[in-house]
């Protein structure tokens, strides 16, 4: 079952077409892997589906809901964690601070699940190291990790992530791949974006790989990675 | 030729060269074309209005630097020539005096308004400065000895460009050629000649690096400019321009006052006009100047003609009446800001290309 | 969490009245300057409040602030007009039953105001400094105008109720009785903003959104609402301030608003753009500096709050307590 | 000859940068490793000016750079790429190269401010310019604004704002964070280039060790701010502390 | 030439600060110009056409204004207008156009002083007046005074005439506050130690412009000192100001209970019957620049031209809600009456009601003159 499908979308950025008919279904449960060279259109389908721009043609249903038209705050609020490509730390305010708004349910720092937390703390210690800090003077690495934590403390159903190892060193990277490890047997379903391909392929159970608005190529992860030449042409990259 | 002229920044839209043309036909023969001498008085107010936007966006829309103090420098070239012809008597070089002596006063206190701005955040500063301004226009009414307080100075300029010289009995054209036409041509050559420098600047190697510091001030001292040095050279040579214009204001009215060159509405008209113009294109101010001082002159007598067509809606009329012709320029600022968010120039060359 | 209060800008307000004291020579006129001033520097904060919240938490610089003052103070005329019995009346109650409503009303109004104000003028520009300039003059000029229409272009005679007018003495010093009652009404203000941005999630909510909208409602918040909340609570201070400084002043005309203008402008600055603790210490300041300066240099005084933001600057470029490194 | 002497920066209590003291040689190219938040762009902000040290000095070939401002220290010939992308958004690709091809000239030929000729006159800023966007495969979007590229895009051109200032020494940090596979060699070759030419100083700030094994000559560790190791790339990387802090092996093994 | 019209240029501030002025002004003249021509609007058989301008309390404007009436408009005379700096920029005009301009309501002393030329004319009061007239009310034996006033041209001027038409009273200090000043606690203090020592009847002695309430000191320890409140009288909403402080004395350019002549009384009736409301200063004001010059264009049988209305007007008296007031032929200026009031407190007024005392008669008051002919 699909949890998320988008189909037949196109997406205008002012005076530019950017999306031509994106289709993608993200199953439900599993890690779906969107790959893609570098303006293939990854970002802006993203970011379609949060809402923070709008498709002008074709449908995004989530859980059979239609939410194509429907405004960003709605969208989260069906339980919809998000991690933009910038980040989107808000600098001025402390990593609890960033934290405490990402965990809607609480009304103060003391209300924020601590077992949650303690996990958080450990996959990311950098997290609890700065934790009272202002976030805008973390390093960029650092920044990563504050970005996807906010994205995971609390429990959401999709989580959509922007190249969440892009600047983290390998150590971390590890981290990372556990923790959404960890979500995915915990029942979430999960759509990340990633030129990292040695990450890609350590998690994911399906693949969409994009290029000029379009996906061109979708399907499990394991026939994707079997299939050199499949990667060659649709990447451009041999491992 | 012509292109080099421009500094090679062309219109780059046929509207607006058409615009442009027009504006400059229409001042170039105001006198001939729109008779008497509110006419006139506006014309004049546009070429003024012209080179205080003008260096005004040097600032604004090439630099970056939100300044209410602006008015400052132009109020200081209008004093330098009110206050030297006052004292100086009605010769040239009373004017060359006044006009030498205000350039050095904007010099010296731009240098300190340039560097200031590199110390504070962009809305602190431009907080500031409106203190500033707002306390230079104190300053200048309590000065009254000076420079006639509130009263402002009414002051004689040489024979030559004042009204009741008459160069011959004969009108030509249906106009008189007198003094005032003199004048008028001297403000004329001398914005073209301004508003043709100060193209040149921006479209030079230096109003390149302007733009780089508006854009990311960081960045561009990484790649090796000293923003110390550009911005301050950009807000001296600004508030100079400013100067200019106020000297300009100056020998058109033959008067000035605080109310006249230093006042806040003013700055917030040349704001707006920069906006209604497009910010970091010179062209911006011819057209918005143009736009904005007609439609200022006008708006009152358009007022009339309207509450007399709504004289049967008491509450229409009310708000038509031409005493509340201010309600109406609040409303073009305000759609102004709606409709024209690359301003004039901005649009008409996304437009062209398309 | 470590408790790292930053308290030494406290110290600017008693340190600057026992300089003063050095200077004045007489305790007793010492004693009546200090009172004056700190109760001018309530009244100057209280309508100085709701424009650096409005800046502090939406990152707008709304110079049509006075607007909202001079429509405050308008409405008071109009309150209290209605009710000059009790106004008048020889009985505290009796005039704060006429007063009382006054402020509400003029709180309400200026709110609902607001609203109209954020949805027509400020929300197509946001983050976008210029152009809130911009078109807030624009609304200062319509609002002003809408004034006349309504009330006439005419000074308005606001006086405060018969039981606030006059003097008390302390200690020989002749205090204003509605110098005490501005107090008053300026202490609530600062406890209420107080307690609402630092206890409660509203206050971190909206910052962060200044910084990054989107990723505010990517979270999940309604973050438009918000803004015209908060909006609507900086217009409805203004109100009150605008209500309380006609009062002061005995009469209005349609740019009181415009006129503090800078003023307000200025103690925002000293304050940090956008702390309300900042401001309550900007505005006592500027109203100390006023009277110290008035007694003691006349001709200074014009300038005396140029200089003492200059000061104050020197110290700390970003004001007494800079909120943010926007 | 790049070097910093007990080079240190504290943020209130933090010691982000402490008391690091190593030489680069040019024709060498040394990669810089360590955790996030090691101090690796802090590291780099020290000694391209944008910070201030605490402690500790900065010169190049002998000269002092302590005190000096950033845009003297670009002009004394040090070269900068940013980590998080740092560009001139509203200006279009080739502008923002042009900007920085102009910034050398002022260095070298004439420090005046140049306001009055005609930018476009320049024609040979225009060319050099153009030649660095077709040696990053920019070419095609040169009248683009930089606003609107694709991130990827916008790391290259970062890239080829460096390569346009033609400094001795280069650095570089994590060049190709978020491109893709197929882009990324663009850049490698680019930096690849550079070591060919003996006479540069390269310093590079990676995270992905492939890269860092294949391109470095020496690799120096940063661990909480102190230098913790410094040598032979095979020899580093087999160290203990980049394994465990850096790499995370031995707790994956454990 | 009679049957052509009779152009008149009437400048004034329609918008702008002075907004609530220029509009009593324009009421005021014309509601004179029906009184002097008994509701005709014709002299000698020519019409009078009035030109309303609106110079926005600008300087730059009025004056522009004025040129364009004189030359694109034909104006034959021209009357104006509510700030005096306007009217300092519009005196150059009419000697350039050689046409004559009424100035009213301006009152700043260089308009007929060193500004002065011989085509102005002033109906309205000049600051000399006001303060000469204030003087004789407030100078008694064994008082001390001490001033009170913005610190600008305005306020020091006024204060300068003030001293100078003294006799018996002592003036022991002076205090000039910045004209935007609405605290005066530390005003207070100053003038509590100003009447340090002094003994009899201690008197402050205020000149204000403004929205701000400087009759405030009073509260801030003056008068628990023993020391009185006295001030010019104001307009109309300016003199709620004036109820606390009944019996309080000073002298007042125009008040409309005070005048008895039937052109006040024409004026007080029908200015309540078209607006609901009592006329103020600039009512008056207006209403007197237009009977003289109805006045003077009936004695030049309608002849507007400059020369000839000149030499009619120079020594020249008319009727005004005032009295009668006569042009100096030296300077120009309207000599008035002015009124030596008493403040009462009356349930049925929302202000304080200035009782006469005295009128003062422009013989009683030295008035300077202060201009180069
Ligand atoms: N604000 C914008 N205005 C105009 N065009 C844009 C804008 N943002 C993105 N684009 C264009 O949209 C296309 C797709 O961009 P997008 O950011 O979605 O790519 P991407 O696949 O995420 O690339 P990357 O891997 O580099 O992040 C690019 O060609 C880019 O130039
Ligand atoms: N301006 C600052 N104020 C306070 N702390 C800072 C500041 N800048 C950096 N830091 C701290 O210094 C440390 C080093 O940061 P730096 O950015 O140099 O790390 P890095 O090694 O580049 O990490 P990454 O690989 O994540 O980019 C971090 O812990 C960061 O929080
Ligand atoms: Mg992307
Ligand atoms: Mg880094």
């Amino acid at each position: 079952m699909n949890l998320l499908e988008l189909s037949g979308v196109h997406t205008h950025i002012g005076a530019y077409h950017i999306l031509h008919g994106v289709d993608l279904a993200i199953p439900k449960g599993q890690l779906t892997m969107l790959l893609g060279r570098n303006g293939a259109g990854k970002t802006t389908t993203l970011r379609t589906i949060m809402g923070l721009w709008h498709a002008s043609q074709g449908s995004v249903r989530f859980g059979g809901k239609d939410i194509t038209a429907m405004q960003t705050p709605q969208i989260a609020a069906l339980n919809i964690a998000y991690v933009p490509e910038n980040m989107g730390i808000f600098s001025d305010l402390t990593v609890k601070e960033n934290m405490l708004l990402a965990a809607r349910s609480a009304k103060n720092a003391a209300q924020m699940d601590d077992t949650r937390l303690k996990w958080i703390f450990k996959l990311f210690p950098a997290v609890e190291k700065f934790w009272n800090h202002p976030a805008g003077k973390l390093s960029g690495g650092q920044k990563q990790m504050l970005a996807v934590s906010r994205a995971i403390v609390e429990p959401r159903e999709l989580l959509i992530v922007d190249e969440p190892s892009k600047g983290l060193a390998p150590a971390i990277i590890n981290n990372m791949i556990d923790a959404f490890g960890e979500l995915k047997r915990s029942g979430v379903t999960i759509l990340l974006v990633e030129q990292n391909i040695n990450f890609a392929q350590r998690l994911g159970d399906t693949v969409a790989v994009m290029d000029n608005g379009r996906v061109v190529h979708s399907g499990s992860m394991a026939t994707f990675s079997a299939d050199a030449e499949l990667q060659q042409s649709l990447l451009g990259l041999a491992l | 030729m012509l292109k080099r002229l421009l500094s090679d920044d062309t219109p780059r839209s046929r509207v607006l060269a058409a615009l442009l043309i027009a504006v400059v036909l229409g001042l170039a023969f105001a006198p001939f074309i729109f008779p008497g001498v509110k006419a006139l008085s506006v014309a004049a107010k546009v070429l003024v209005f012209i080179v205080l936007v003008a260096s005004f966006d040097l600032l604004l829309g090439y630099t970056g630097i939100v300044s209410f103090a602006h008015t400052m420098f132009f109020g200081i070239g209008a004093y330098g020539i009110a206050i030297s012809a006052t004292r100086l008597g009605a010769g040239w070089e009373a004017m060359a005096v006044g006009l030498g002596a205000s350039l050095a006063v904007s010099l010296v206190l731009s240098f300190a308004v340039g560097l200031f701005s590199l110390r504070v955040r962009a809305i602190f500063f431009a907080m500031i400065t409106l203190a500033v301004a707002s306390a230079f226009q104190t300053l200048a009414s309590q000065l009254s000895d000076f420079t006639g307080g509130e009263d402002g100075l009414t002051f004689k300029l040489p024979e030559l460009i004042s009204p009741s010289f008459e160069f011959s009995e004969e009108p030509f054209l249906g106009v008189s050629l007198d003094g005032r036409l003199l004048c008028y041509y001297m403000l004329f050559v001398a914005a073209v000649v301004l508003v043709l420098a100060l193209l040149r600047i921006v479209n030079s190697p230096f109003g390149r690096v302007l733009q780089a510091i508006r854009e990311n001030e960081f960045r561009a001292e990484a790649i090796g400019y000293r923003v110390v040095v550009y911005r301050t050279t950009a807000a001296v040579l600004s508030a100079l321009f400013a100067t200019l214009a106020g000297a300009m204001l100056a020998i058109w009215l033959r008067y000035n006052g605080p109310d006249t060159s230093l006042s806040f509405e003013i700055m917030v008209d040349v704001l707006l006009i920069v906006v209604i113009g497009g910010m970091g294109t010179v062209y911006g101010s011819v057209v918005g100047a143009t736009l904005f001082v007609v439609a200022q002159s006008y708006l009152q007598d358009l007022l009339k003609l309207g509450s007399a067509a709504a004289s049967d809606l008491p509450w229409l009329s009310v708000l038509l009446s031409p005493d509340r012709w201010l309600l109406w320029v609040g409303v073009l600022y305000v759609l102004s800001v709606y409709y024209f968010p690359t301003g004039v120039v901005g649009r008409l060359r996304t437009r062209a290309s398309r | 969490m470590k408790f790292d209060f930053d308290w030494k800008p406290l110290l600017l307000v008693p340190g600057l009245a026992l300089i003063a004291l050095v200077f004045t020579g007489s305790f007793s006129t010492w004693l009546t300057l200090t009172i004056a001033g700190l109760a001018m520097g309530m009244i100057i904060f209280i309508i100085a409040s709701g424009l650096t919240l409005v800046f502090g938490l939406m990152d707008v610089l709304n110079f049509g602030h006075g607007v909202f003052i001079a429509f405050g103070a308008y409405l008071a005329t109009t309150v209290l007009g209605g009710m000059s019995d009790w106004a008048t009346a020889d009985s505290l109650a009796r005039n704060l039953m006429a007063l009382v409503p006054a402020l509400l009303i003029a709180m309400l109004a200026a709110g609902a105001l607001g609203v109209l104000f954020e949805r027509f003028i400020v929300r197509p520009v946001y983050g976008q400094h210029l152009k809130q300039i911009l078109i807030t003059v624009g609304g200062v000029i319509i609002g002003e105008e809408l004034i006349k229409v309504i009330w006439g272009p005419a000074q308005l005679p606001l006086l405060p109720p018969t039981a606030m007018s006059g003097t008390v003495f302390w200690l020989g010093a002749p205090i204003e009785k509605y110098r005490l009652f501005a107090v008053a009404v300026g202490i609530v203000v600062f406890a209420g903003l107080a307690w609402t941005l630092s206890r409660t999630k509203v206050g971190l909510l909206i910052r962060a959104g200044v910084q990054d909208r989107e990723m505010v409602e990517s979270l999940g918040y309604r973050i438009r609402r918000l803004f015209i909340g908060i909006f609507a609570i900086g217009s409805a201070l203004a109100g009150l301030g605008g209500v309380m400084w006609g009062l002061f002043q005995q009469s209005v005309v349609p740019q009181i608003g415009a006129q503090v203008n800078v003023l307000l402008f200025i103690v925002i600055i000293i304050g940090g753009l956008g702390s309300t603790g900042g401001a309550l210490i900007g505005a006592l300041l500027v109203g100390l500096m006023a009277n110290y300066s008035g007694f003691l240099l006349p001709k200074l005084a014009l300038f005396s709050n140029i200089l003492l933001m200059v000061g104050i600057l020197l110290w700390r470029p970003q004001g007494v307590y800079p909120v943010s490194s926007r | 000859m790049l070097e910093t002497k007990d080079l240190t920066i504290r943020f209130g209590g933090h010691v982000a940068v402490n008391a690091v003291s190593c030489a680069f040689a040019p024709g060498t190219l040394t990669a810089i490793v360590g955790p996030n938040g090691a101090g690796k762009t802090t590291y780099f902000n020290l000694i391209s000016g944008q910070l201030k040290a605490s402690a500790g000095t900065v010169s190049l070939d002998g000269k002092s750079l302590s005190g000096m401002s950033p845009s003297a220290r670009t002009h004394a010939g040090l070269g900068r790429a940013f980590q998080l992308t740092n560009l001139f958004p509203n200006l279009t690709v080739l502008e923002n190269v042009r900007l920085a091809v102009q910034a050398t000239q002022e260095g070298a030929h004439k420090r005046g401010l140049n306001l009055w000729s005609i930018w476009s006159d320049h024609k040979a800023l225009t060319a050099r310019a153009d030649e660095l966007l077709a040696q990053i495969n920019l070419k095609a979007r040169e009248h683009a604004t930089v606003a609107s590229l694709p991130h990827g895009d916008q790391r290259k051109l970062e890239v080829a704002l460096l390569m346009a200032l033609e400094p001795k020494v280069f650095m570089f940090d994590e060049p190709t964070a978020g491109m893709n596979a197929a882009e990324a060699p663009v850049i490698l070759d680019l930096i690849r280039q550079l070591k060919k030419d003996k006479t540069k100083t390269i310093l590079l700030v990676e995270h992905k060790m492939d890269v860092v094994r294949e391109l470095a000559d020496r690799i120096i560790v940063l661990h909480n701010g102190t230098l913790v190791a410094d040598g032979e790339p095979a020899e580093v990387i087999a160290s203990p502390v980049v394994q465990e802090a850096y790499l995370g092996i031995s707790k994956e093994a454990a | 030439q009679s049957g052509k019209d009779i152009r008149i240029a009437h400048i004034y501030s329609n918008t702008g600060p002075l907004e609530a002025y220029g509009k009593q002004t324009a009421i005021g003249f014309n509601l004179g110009l029906e009184y002097a021509t008994e509701g005709t609007m014709m002299v000698n058989g020519r019409k009078l056409v009035v030109l309303e301008k609106d110079d926005q309390g600008k300087p730059d404007v009025a004056k522009s204004l004025l040129s364009a009436a004189y030359s694109d408009d034909k104006a034959d005379l021209a009357v104006g207008t509510s700030s005096s700096g306007a009217a300092l920029a519009m005196l150059p005009v009419a000697e350039e156009y050689k046409k004559l301009l009424v100035v009213e309501p301006a009152v700043a002393d260089s308009i007929t002083g060193d500004k002065w030329n011989k085509y102005i004319f002033r109906t309205a009061r000049n600051s000399s007046q006001d303060a000469i007239s204030n003087a004789v009310a407030q100078d008694k034996d064994g008082t001390s005074i001490v001033l009170l006033a913005q610190d600008n041209a305005f306020g020091r001027d006024g204060m300068t005439a003030f001293k100078e038409s003294l006799k018996k009273a002592k003036v022991v200090g002076e205090e000039y506050l910045p004209p935007a000043t609405t605290d005066f606690t530390a005003a207070a203090q100053r003038i509590l130690d100003k009447f340090k020592g002094q003994s009899g009847r201690k008197v402050v002695y205020i000149v204000w412009a403004g929205a701000a309430n400087p009759f405030k000191v009073s509260d801030l320890g003056l008068k628990s000192g023993g020391i009185e409140i006295a001030g010019g009288g104001n307009i109309l909403p300016a003199l709620v100001n004036y109820k606390p402080f009944p019996g309080m004395e000073g002298s007042i350019y125009y008040y409309f209970g005070i005048p008895k002549n039937p052109v006040n009384e024409w004026l007080v009736s029908n200015h309540y019957k078209k607006y609901k409301a009592p006329p103020d200063f600039f009512t008056a004001g207006g209403f007197a620049a237009a009977t003289a010059i109805v006045t003077a264009l009936k004695k030049t049988g309608g002849d507007t031209s400059t020369n000839k209305l000149i030499s009619t007007m120079e020594g020249m008296s008319f009727e005004t809600p005032k009295g009668k007031m006569t042009f100096r032929k030296e300077d120009h200026q309207a000599m008035q009456s002015m009124y030596h009031f008493k403040i009462k407190v009356d349930p049925a007024f929302a202000w304080g009601v200035p009782e006469l005392v005295h009128e003062i008669k422009p013989e009683e008051m030295n008035i300077p003159i202060r201009n180069k002919r």
